[in-house]
């Protein structure tokens, strides 16, 4: 489990350093609290993770970070990213090593987990124009027999696009909402913070391997 | 008696609306506040609102009334954590918190049922102020 | 630049209102809570509420967010106590308090007149929850 | 002024006796403080003649009392009976003792300020259903050459009934109109102590008189 901690340990580090730009960006279009909310989150999560016994697989892991987003998020990230979470523990379940497939599989299930919860679709300017095309671009590069990291760097660079898209569209799920067509020209925060996740989390993997 | 959670992001919202709502009920009507953090701070928390509906249950049923939109996301987590009992008697309001809190509280402590609670609370919706 | 008075029987609801619209407004945006009596008990005092209505006032005209029907009746007794020129440009909106007034806060924060933060509020009433 | 501030000073000792009577009656279709507010009120304006210095008129009396009701009450009553005093207050001002005609004067501009500001009419079983009909008795008794004591006396007994009639409507005002059919069989609280407010001026008046 020491390699799933310390990839968490790694988004916690990115989140935390962003904390500002993400707030900023929240404040042009919401309630200028995501890099605030994402900190709280993480910070909770890192104590979680110190005070804990032993965690026996990376299920575990991924179900402490989940729950533990829920209860201290507080904004509409928090059941989202939370449930995300959760439902890739469920895939990761007794596994303590990530294949190519599982690792497709839980960015697939941490995905249905937004859009469940979320009810949002691809082009609302929400954390998902990062997350889905950042899936797809990962599963086409799978299917070609790419290896994980390459998969992973390939999805990185969707989900920065996808980031960049949010800036030409109307945000119609959550607080953006609020601003109609006011929304455009501003970067989603939820889809910064998808991307910088997912930039972490494919340099860890890449670090993993040298 | 149906029972009644009230979810803000602020808890002193959530706090004042179930004591203004108390004024119009029944004394034994259950309005319990699920606002804020933990710690105090602006947000929601799924496993405060789940904690709420729980203690606001007592087998009829739970209305539970929410601010903003990612309040409906927190809530609706809360209850799918449920067990399944429960789960089917909890509804959540498509009604405004504070004017739809009231009229269900007054509904809800002379003994009408979920459904009845919940049509008064999203009525209130068409309640004129002037 | 809109100002906007949330008046509620509740001092405790009223400034939470106002502290959740102030998070999604423009930093300079007015949102003065009027809520309970001086004493601080629950009720509405439409001396405090005309104070608030003339601390809300820039020159651009006052929405005033009302919780129950004797909130209007208070509201209505402040606005006529006001000299005329104010008086012409306050409107009390028939909204859902909260929802009604994060919503107007939006707009009246970029700028748009008072008819339209007034429709903008009205409008909170069809914001749909789920 | 002396009596002028006398009346008020028993209309205050009456409602406060009835502070629990009222209150038990707003406890049943309303939320259980109109015997507390009316008692806030008239506490209020009781301290507000002691500290004043000189009242010139009774019109100075009742504007005072309205204010101090407008700020002390909070409920749905302060707003009401708050006009009703300072619209009483305009007809008496300059004036240092009341005929009947003046006192009809006031009575009509009293129910006319709770009319305006309440939009309600008889029969929404309100303190219109004690006020309106006390006023037709007064009225018509004047108009006979009643005394200015026999007017009230029977306006109070009108205003009885209608306290008893408010038993049998539905409320369509305020917040006892939350209960709908259920307000029927109860007693309106704001007729009551409208008609606790008639009953002490008129016991008032026939004591001046002796
Ligand atoms: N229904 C939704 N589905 C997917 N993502 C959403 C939804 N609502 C909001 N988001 C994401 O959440 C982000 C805002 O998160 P945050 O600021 O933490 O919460 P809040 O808006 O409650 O303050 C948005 O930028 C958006 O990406
Ligand atoms: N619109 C109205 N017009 C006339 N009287 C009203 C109106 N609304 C309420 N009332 C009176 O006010 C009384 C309630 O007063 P109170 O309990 O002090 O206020 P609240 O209802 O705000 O708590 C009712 O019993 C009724 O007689
Ligand atoms: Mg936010
Ligand atoms: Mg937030
Ligand atoms: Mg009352
Ligand atoms: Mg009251």
């Amino acid at each position: 489990m020491a390699n799933a901690i310390a990839a968490i340990e790694a988004l916690a580090d990115v989140i935390i350093a962003n904390k500002e730009k993400l707030t900023e960006l929240d404040a042009a279009i919401g309630d200028a609290d995501h890099g605030i909310n994402m900190t709280r989150g993480f910070e909770a999560v890192r104590s979680k993770l110190a005070a804990v016994e032993q965690l026996k697989d990376i299920g575990s892991v991924l179900k402490l970070v989940g729950m533990t987003l829920i209860s201290t998020v507080g904004g509409a990230s928090g059941p989202l990213y939370g449930t995300a979470f959760i439902r890739a523990a469920a895939v990761a379940q007794g596994k303590t090593v990530i294949d190519i497939d599982m690792a497709a599989q839980m960015f697939e299930a941490a995905i249905g987990g937004i859009k469940d919860r979320g009810k949002a679709v691809r082009g609302e300017k929400t954390m998902l124009d990062a997350l889905e095309p950042a899936y797809e671009a990962f599963t086409q590069e799978m299917v070609k027999g790419e290896s994980l990291t390459g998969c992973l760097t390939l999805a990185t660079a969707a989900a920065a696009s996808g980031v960049e898209y949010t800036k030409t569209i109307i945000a119609t799920k959550g607080r953006a909402s609020y601003l109609g067509e006011r929304s455009i020209g501003h970067q989603d925060p939820g889809a910064t913070s998808s991307y910088l996740i997912l930039a972490t989390l494919t340099a860890f993997a890449i670090e993993q391997e040298v | 008696m149906v029972g009644i959670v009230v979810v803000s992001h602020s808890g002193k919202i959530a706090e004042g609306i179930c004591e203004l709502a108390a004024q119009m009920a029944a004394p034994g009507q259950k309005l319990i506040a699920a606002g804020g953090m933990t710690d105090g701070d602006t947000g929601t928390d799924a496993y405060k609102i789940q904690a709420a509906i729980k203690a606001a249950n007592s087998g009829d049923g739970v209305l539970v009334m929410v601010d903003l939109g990612s309040a409906v996301l927190s809530t609706e987590l809360a209850v799918d954590m449920l067990d399944d009992e429960l789960k089917g008697q909890v509804v959540i309001a498509d009604a405004p918190i504070l004017e739809g809190t009231v009229a269900a509280a007054v509904e809800a402590s002379i003994g009408q049922s979920l459904v009845s609670v919940v049509a008064t609370a999203e009525g209130a919706r068409e309640l004129r102020k002037r």
